[in-house]
């Protein structure tokens, strides 16, 4: 079942790489996206069914929070891979991408899909081993233009994470030594199920080493402060809907290895150790964000930046624990996925019709795109955590969980935040959206693809905001079982 | 039973023309006519429903148990209420609305303004309804962004744009604060559905009651427009269009006063009596700031707009009051305050749609705001006039007109304080009891100001000059309106017992605080003698008529015309009438220490002795604004200029962060602290 | 038994030795002594991790010495060395940080890593000792990255702290299952790679590989 | 009932000029004048109900309500103020704020006609009667407040009733405090130095005249009159709220009603005498002064309703 799951993208880029024209690619990469999608939904499904699937001598398993993870790398991925043919379509008409690097793009994609559901799905620490290749692919789909901003920031971007990952990778080592020293050297030392069921046994100042190591390594790839500083480069250098990948999937790939090593980590250092240091993190992610969505002039890095908050905020929904928090916390995991790849999208048409990334150049949207304009302002509203959108739930129940569980300061400062980072992402949005659009620019929307995908999103983010189907709200509920 | 079908047709209509709206989008008039034809029909299927509830029992049920967010609607009396004023008011502006938005036709997307009309009353219906404090922060916040759009609906204009952003920050603010309120309330009862939030209203230590209520003050003063979080009020409500700021006016502003009844009352049951002070002072403040800033304003949206917050003022005196009767455990005083306040809420929302509309059909027929700018409108536009008259005569509470009721019974409910012994109630009602006649008597002069120079003399300009009669519908809105602001003048004796059952089903009184007599008498039992008849005043003002007209009309002599003497100039135009600014200019002496008028004069002679060209240019200053909100933002920004410096684009600098967060977590484990 | 005592005598030997290494990296100026100094360090790990092979008995921990003494003592060298034949970089180290105070650098961040592993309750004196050595060379690895100017020293003080890792790994559990390290070499090898490719770009586009270009995003 | 009700109308309308005639007497009598005879603002009311009324080119229908409303309104009040006898047949209609909003209409369409014929002295006189009515107001409720609160009622009737039948004890110092505060509020509200000076027609010192300006003939007879009735009305309140001694109550006998009558006439000229000493005594302030005399009587009221807590010993 897994290997189908991973075998599809992996068998999608080769494929891909042996077409012969811009149809062909398109074709094969989004039926091959369609297939992973099915796929991984059905996994999702028998996850949900059966409780966990291992296959692969243990190598891989899927319970239900891999499996939430796979629900949203394969939803997203499929909306990007569909965004991708409006959008790398254009960049292709316009003669910005010829065919060859058209190819690289889908190949290197789908790799990308790949990597990121091996994330979900591998069972053991050798998760390092994942990341660090979505690491690798996503610098690669970065270099695709050859402008001196986007290698820039490939270069920070790959230093940065190969740092953080090797971080990552020393904490992994501490947590194996203190594994083997229950179970003996064994491979099963490394799996999640055989270490959920000692880690009260681990020595707990090995564990504390083990997690500060695993914090700052997952967490510069999770783009928690202060180890943020790559990814507003990143993310708005990359293309678009490698973009929306990055920020809506990866992240939350990496926040998901967090969350698993905070399992462990917590049987052994007690609560506090752990979640305080979330906390902390999470406040820091926060703040950091604010001076930059308030006075920001590139509505992509503004975006990028409010990654960051929003990866604070699952952090501190982690932090606060309890159910409430973690509900709250795996809920924005998929809230956050949604609106923010809508916002990237609507993003990448603006850039595609604007031609510029500067907030103030860009007006009237509204006027000019008007489905996009309208999908903006709600991804917008979302995003900055006003009802009746989906990411103020999940946000509201964090909050609730921060008050329930006494941390009240961290709760206020939080909701403080979230008024300035709404006022200032809300102006720079105002500008950008209403107004009279500046003369040359041809009203029109961008194509059927780009706002197909956007509208996709659209309905999950409203939705959401009103009404949680009970099945999602169980399958939470389980991932909340596995986390706590 | 019949409430059901009510509700659910009063829904059904307004989702009815929010949908109708979208599917007409491209034909205007055929558009509009719908939507706003069903909305009427709509607000007519609410003021049933209401109706109903008010003489019936209360109506609730939940849409989606034990989900989340759970949909549970739950209306008493006191919601019926709401639901009634806005009814009222939905059904006069949705008329007034046919004929509004035939200025916009071929210019902007109507279907999309009648869709935000529509949905927008729904919202404010569901925010009377809501039962869950979750459910009730999703149409809070619908209401407040939908209202937002309505208010950046003529988004080219970049103040339109400022004022809409200022508007959404604000209120997002309030937001903030009533979500640290509910989580108080949740944080005692683990839930966040209303019941259980009355059940810890009574089990809270005082000390979270206090914070509760407080931050419940602040978050839905901040919706109400209280002093000093009434900036955003006089910035969006002239940007939206004359409907959109009726509603806004006269109803929106509204469901906050409904929250904090609640909240205070229903779940807290105003308790402490520093609560019932601390309203009533910011009511009081609220009331003479707020027309202070009206006086002196030349735009007559924005007027309008400040006279909101007095009335608001005027809302938050009755109310502290009840909660200062009721913490002295007075219910039948009580109650008699809650009635003012709720009957001046209701006047408000009438004669307050009245005024708005009104200055939307003169932006209609003159294209401008400012009333500098207007005057001799009386004979172009004299149905108009008329209305308006009205509605001035009943905003400044001129007998017998709805307005002189509520300032009544408000004066009545503070002088009902010599029944208490705590002296510092008595000094406290008794300055706000003053404080509230100087508003009066202000509310007057502005009022007076307003209709002088808009409709008497001479036009002042080209646009007053051309200005014409407005059409059949809007006309019919306003008269809706002018027509009832007379009837809650001379018919209290039939609202009042409706109030009284209302005030009676929260506070827990009989219902029988007032007693009426013949001709709509109204006396209040508590207190000696006191007792008012509009009828009879208006019968007897009527009747007394007749002694100046026999004067005047006996045998007819002629009435030569001739031209307004002007000290011997030969004749008189326009340009040497007195000014708006002129008129109001003692007020901006007196309160110079306020205003901080700056005022610029340029004179050119032509000889030593002759003025050639005279300019004369004046302007206020507002206080909050200028003194406490720009310095945050101000901070705000340097700090955050400050903060932008981390992200220095070096990318040792940044591996350099990776490192000392790496050090001081070493250190931290040394030092062996978990 | 005492076979035991004489490995631990030469691990400690050889741990000691790659901190030398790791501080001529540290002290030298010219890029190809620095990496002159890794290849040395990276054999001296294989060396170590032969050791332990050879006191444990397990043979998959061979494979993993030999495959460090093939890719991080040959050919990651060699990628190097080609790097800077084919850019012509000078051949200069640039430092933010001259000599002498990184070495003293250097000399603290052992301190304290030993006395965090100190801090800990480690059971064998050698694991210890290992364990400091590895955090020390993790955090100095980390400290070239940041007080070099060439891209090419940033990568090289990537590789430090992967060795670092390794003796870690090595030394504390006897290494990892073969599969991971086997990733882990692979991930490495392919890093290395890559940020060749993106070095070949830097030099490309910005006609150097000196970091200070790569400062145009702020904010 | 009927009776009494158009008795009064009448008496109003027919002492209204005679007072003001009286005040104009004393004052010229005070400025060693002979002045004219007590009657004359008959003869003037008479001359100009007989002349033409000019009309000015661009008022409205607003100008020739005016009057009628503004009389009517005022007369209206009259019928709620006891006069000579605390049983008012219409005290269920209104209370001392009803009478006060009552004087409000009046006001309120005068200052409307001020504006409707576009004279700037118009103007001037509308503004700043109503600047003075502003700054009447506080001072006033407040004053009302120190009496009602006393008697806990604002029924006139009912409050002269009480404050008769408390006999001397009602010259608390309160009473005497409201009384200053409501006798300086009535020179504004009447319109007489220092705060309006009724003999100027000086375009820059008037105020209730520049209103008028416009009006002739009968019309302005009609404001005049008002004029002085809403004087009388003054007057008599102050009269029966603080010294309503003699004031005949339910259902008096004749004899009484006649002796309460005499009373209130004697009270009246007393005030009205007063009030001319004042006048002659004082020259007119400006009218950036005048907040200073309205704050005074502001602080005396306050200061009433302080010393009415003390008193009450709270």
């Amino acid at each position: 079942m897994i290997e189908y799951l991973l075998i599809a993208p992996i068998l999608t880029g080769i494929l891909c790489f042996f077409t012969r024209s811009k149809k062909e690619v398109e074709a094969v990469s989004l039926t091959g996206s369609i297939a992973t999608l099915v796929i991984g939904l059905i996994l999702v499904e028998n996850v949900y069914r059966q409780g966990v699937i291992i296959s692969w001598t243990n190598a891989l398993f899927a319970d239900a929070f891999s499996a939430f993870i796979v629900l949203i790398v394969s939803i997203v991925g499929f909306v990007a891979s569909v965004y991708s043919i409006g959008y790398m379509g254009h960049e292709f008409k316009h003669g910005i991408m010829d065919l060859k690097k058209l190819k690289i793009y889908y190949v290197l994609f789908h790799i990308f899909m790949f990597t990121m559901l091996l994330v979900g799905v591998t069972n053991n620490l050798g998760l390092w081993i994942a990341i660090e290749m979505t690491t690798l692919v996503s610098a690669l789909l970065m270099i695709l233009y050859t402008k001196k901003s986007s290698i820039e920031a490939a270069w920070k971007y790959m230093i940065i994470c190969t740092v953080g990952i090797t971080f990552a990778l020393f904490g992994t080592i501490l947590t194996y030594y203190a594994a083997v020293k229950i179970l003996g050297e064994t491979g099963d030392a490394l799996n999640w199920t055989s270490l959920i069921a000692v880690a009260g046994q681990f020595d707990p100042t090995i564990m504390k080493l083990a997690f500060i190591f695993i914090l700052i390594g997952y967490g510069t790839k999770a783009g928690l402060a202060p180890m943020h500083t790559w990814l507003p480069d990143a993310h708005s250098e990359a293309p678009t809907p490698v973009s929306a990948l990055l920020s809506g999937v990866l992240l939350n790939c990496a926040m998901y290895g967090i969350i698993r090593f905070y399992t462990i980590a917590t049987k052994s250092t007690g609560v506090d150790f752990t979640s305080n240091l979330l906390i902390i993190f999470g406040l820091l992610s926060l703040g950091v964000a604010v001076p930059f969505i308030i006075l920001q002039e590139d509505y992509k890095r503004m975006l990028a930046y409010s990654s960051v908050e929003h990866m604070g905020i699952i952090a501190l929904g982690i932090g606060f624990g309890g159910v409430f928090g973690i509900f709250g916390a795996i809920l924005h995991m998929f809230n956050h996925a949604m609106t923010k790849s809508l916002m990237f999208f609507g993003a990448g048409n603006v850039l595609l019709k604007y031609e510029t990334k500067e907030i103030s150049k860009v007006s009237g949207i509204v006027k000019s795109m008007p489905a996009t304009g309208g999908m903006l302002l709600i991804g917008g509203l979302a995003i900055t955590g006003s009802p009746p959108f989906s990411i103020f739930l999940s946000e509201f129940t964090i909050l609730s969980a921060g008050f329930l569980q006494g941390h009240i300061i961290s709760s206020v400062l939080f909701l403080l935040f979230m008024i300035m980072i709404f006022a200032g992402f809300f102006n720079n949005l105002v500008t950008m959206t209403f107004g009279t659009p500046k003369p040359g620019i041809m009203p029109g929307e961008m194509s059927r693809w780009t706002l197909g995908a956007m509208a996709i999103l659209v309905v999950f983010v409203i939705v959401l905001g009103v009404y949680i189907p009970p099945f999602f709200y169980e399958m939470i509920m389980k991932v909340v079982a596995v986390v706590r | 039973m019949v409430d059901n079908y009510l509700f659910i047709g009063f829904v059904a209509f307004y989702l009815l023309g929010a949908v109708s709206a979208l599917v007409f989008n491209k034909k205007d008039a055929l558009c509009s006519y719908i939507s706003f034809l069903s909305a009427s029909i709509g607000a007519l299927a609410g003021f049933a429903f209401s109706l109903s509830v008010i003489l019936g029992d209360t109506f609730h049920f939940i849409l989606n148990e034990g989900q989340i967010p759970e949909f549970g609607f739950f209306i008493d009396k006191l919601s019926a209420f709401f639901i009634l004023v806005i009814s009222i008011s939905v059904f006069a502006v949705s008329i007034f609305s046919t004929g509004y938005v035939r200025e916009y036709f071929g210019k902007k997307n109507i279907g999309y303004l009648c869709f935000l009309y529509n949905m927008f009353i729904l919202s404010m219906i569901l925010v009377i309804c809501a039962n869950n404090a979750i459910m009730f922060l999703i149409v809070w916040e619908l209401m407040s962004v939908i209202s937002f759009f309505l208010v950046v609906y003529e988004h080219e204009k970049i103040e339109t744009r400022k004022a809409g952003f200022f508007y959404i920050v604000m209120t997002h603010i309030g937001t903030g604060f009533i979500i640290l309120s509910f989580l108080i309330f949740a944080g005692t009862s683990g839930s966040f559905s209303f019941e259980t939030f009355r059940a810890a209203g009574s089990t809270m230590t005082p000390f979270l009651k206090d914070s509760a209520f407080l931050f419940a003050f602040i978050g839905f003063g901040i919706k109400a427009g209280i002093v000093p979080f009434h900036i955003w009020l006089p910035y969006a409500h002239p940007a939206a269009p004359g409907n959109v700021s009726a509603l806004m006016s006269g109803v929106m502003i509204k469901t906050a006063i409904f929250m904090l009844i609640r909240i205070s009352f229903d779940f807290l049951g105003a308790s402490q009596a520093w609560w019932g002070y601390s309203v009533l002072a910011v009511g009081t403040i609220s009331a003479i700031l707020g027309i202070l800033y009206a006086v002196v304003e030349p735009d007559m949206k924005r007027m309008l707009a400040f006279s909101s917050i007095e009335n608001i003022g005027i809302i938050l005196i009755g109310l502290g009051a009840s909660m200062i009767f009721l913490s002295n455990e007075k219910p039948i005083l009580s109650a008699i305050a809650m009635m003012a306040a709720l009957y001046h809420l209701l006047n408000h929302s009438v004669f307050k749609g009245l005024l708005f509309m009104g200055a939307g059909s003169l932006l209609y027929s003159t294209h401008t705001k400012n009333i500098e700018k207007l005057g001799g409108l009386i004979k172009r536009m004299p149905f108009s006039a008329i209305l308006i008259l009205i509605g001035v005569l009943s905003i400044s509470a001129m007998p017998p007109f709805s307005g002189f009721v509520s300032e009544w019974l408000t004066f009545q409910s503070l002088l009902l304080t010599f029944n208490l012994d705590s002296n510092f109630a008595i000094i406290m009602l008794s300055i706000s009891a003053a404080v509230l006649a100087l508003t009066g008597a202000l509310a007057a002069y502005c009022f007076l100001k307003f209709f002088g120079m808009v409709f008497l003399a001479l036009p002042r300009s080209e646009n007053a000059q051309h200005a014409r009669e407005v059409n059949i519908p809007m006309l019919a809105g306003m008269g809706f309106f002018a027509l009832l602001s007379i009837m809650l003048g001379i018919l209290p004796a039939f609202i009042l017992p409706m109030l009284d059952r209302i005030a009676a089903s929260f506070i827990g009184t009989s219902g029988q605080s007032f007693s009426f007599g013949t001709f709509g008498t109204i006396s209040i039992p508590s207190s000696a003698w006191i007792s008012i008849s509009t009828p009879g005043l208006l019968a007897i003002v009527l009747i007394l008529m007749f002694i100046p007209i026999i004067i005047l009309f006996t045998s007819k002599r002629n009435m030569p015309v001739y031209e307004t003497w002007g000290c011997g100039q030969p004749f008189s135009t326009a340009r040497n009438e007195y000014s708006a600014i002129a008129f109001s200019k003692p007020v901006q002496m007196w309160f110079k220490g306020l205003y901080r008028p700056a005022r610029e004069m340029e004179v050119t002679y032509s000889s030593q002795y002759l003025k050639e060209s005279f300019k004369f240019k004046s302007e206020i200053e507002q206080v909050f604004e200028k003194n406490f909100y720009t310095p945050v933002v101000d901070f705000v920004m340097a700090m955050s200029r400050k903060a932008k410096v981390i992200q220095t684009g070096s990318i040792h600098a940044y591996l350099g962060y990776i490192f000392g967060i790496l050090v001081i977590l070493f250190m931290f484990i040394i030092a062996g602290g978990s | 038994m005492s076979e035991v005592i004489f490995g631990s005598k030469i691990m400690q030997l050889l741990i000691a030795f790659i901190l030398v290494s790791t501080f001529m990296i540290l002290g030298s100026t010219r890029l190809y002594s620095c990496v002159r100094a890794f290849g040395i360090q990276s054999f001296l790990l294989a060396f170590v991790a032969g050791i332990v092979a050879y006191s444990t008995g397990k043979y998959d921990i061979y494979i993993v010495a030999l495959l460090t003494l093939i890719i991080k003592s040959a050919v990651i060298p060699y990628i190097f060395i080609y790097i800077i034949r084919e850019i012509k970089v000078k051949r200069e180290v640039e430092l933010y940080v001259t000599i002498s105070p990184s070495i003293i650098i250097g000399g603290i961040l052992v301190v304290i890593s030993y006395y965090l592993i100190r801090s800990i309750s480690i059971i064998s004196e050698l694991s210890s000792l290992a364990l400091s050595a590895s955090v020390s060379l993790v955090s100095i690895g980390l400290f070239i990255m940041i007080s070099r100017k060439k891209a090419l020293m940033q990568m090289l003080g990537i590789l430090v702290m992967e060795n670092g890792l390794f003796l870690g790994a090595i030394s504390l559990t006897n290494g990892m299952p073969l599969l991971v390290e086997l990733g882990i070499f692979f991930d490495v090898l392919i890093g290395v790679l890559i940020m060749g490719i993106l070095i070949f770009r830097i030099n490309k586009t910005f006609e150097s590989i000196d970091t200070d270009m790569l400062k145009t995003l702020i904010g | 009932m009927i009776i009494q009700l158009i008795f009064q109308t009448f008496l109003i309308i027919i002492l209204a000029p005679l007072l003001s005639g009286i005040i104009k007497k004393v004052k010229s009598f005070f400025q060693i004048r002979k002045g004219p005879g007590i009657l004359q603002p008959y003869y003037d009311l008479l001359k100009l109900v007989k002349k033409d009324s000019v009309i000015s080119n661009n008022v409205s229908w607003i100008f020739h309500a005016a009057p009628i409303i503004s009389f009517a309104a005022v007369l209206a009040a009259g019928l709620l103020i006891p006069i000579y006898i605390t049983q008012l047949p219409l005290g269920f209609a209104g209370d001392l704020i009803a009478v006060i909003y009552l004087f409000a209409l009046a006001r309120f369409f005068t200052a409307l006609a001020s504006l409707d014929a576009g004279s700037s002295f118009g103007g001037m006189g509308g503004s700043r009667e109503m600047f003075i009515a502003a700054l009447v107001e506080p001072a006033l409720m407040l004053s009302i407040f120190a009496v009602a609160l006393n008697v806990g009622s604002t029924n006139l009737g009912f409050i002269s009733q009480t404050v008769s039948g408390m006999g001397i004890d009602a010259m608390s110092p309160y009473q005497i405090l409201a009384f200053v505060a409501l006798f300086i509020i009535a020179i504004a509200e009447t319109g007489r130095i220092p705060v309006d000076n009724p003999a100027t027609h000086l375009e820059l010192t008037m105020i209730h005249e520049a209103m008028i300006l416009e009006y002739s003939g009968r019309q302005l007879a009609i404001m005049e009159l008002g004029a002085m009735i809403k004087q009388l009305l003054i007057f008599s309140l102050l009269a029966n709220i603080f010294f309503p001694w003699g004031i005949a109550s339910q259902g008096a006998g004749a004899s009484a009603l006649v002796l309460s009558f005499l009373v209130f006439v004697i009270k009246i000229l007393v005030i009205g005498i007063s009030m001319a000493v004042v006048e002659t005594s004082t020259a007119k302030w400006r009218l950036f002064r005048l907040p200073e005399l309205l704050s005074i009587s502001l602080m005396l009221s306050f200061l009433a309703l302080v010393s009415f807590i003390i008193v009450k010993g709270g």
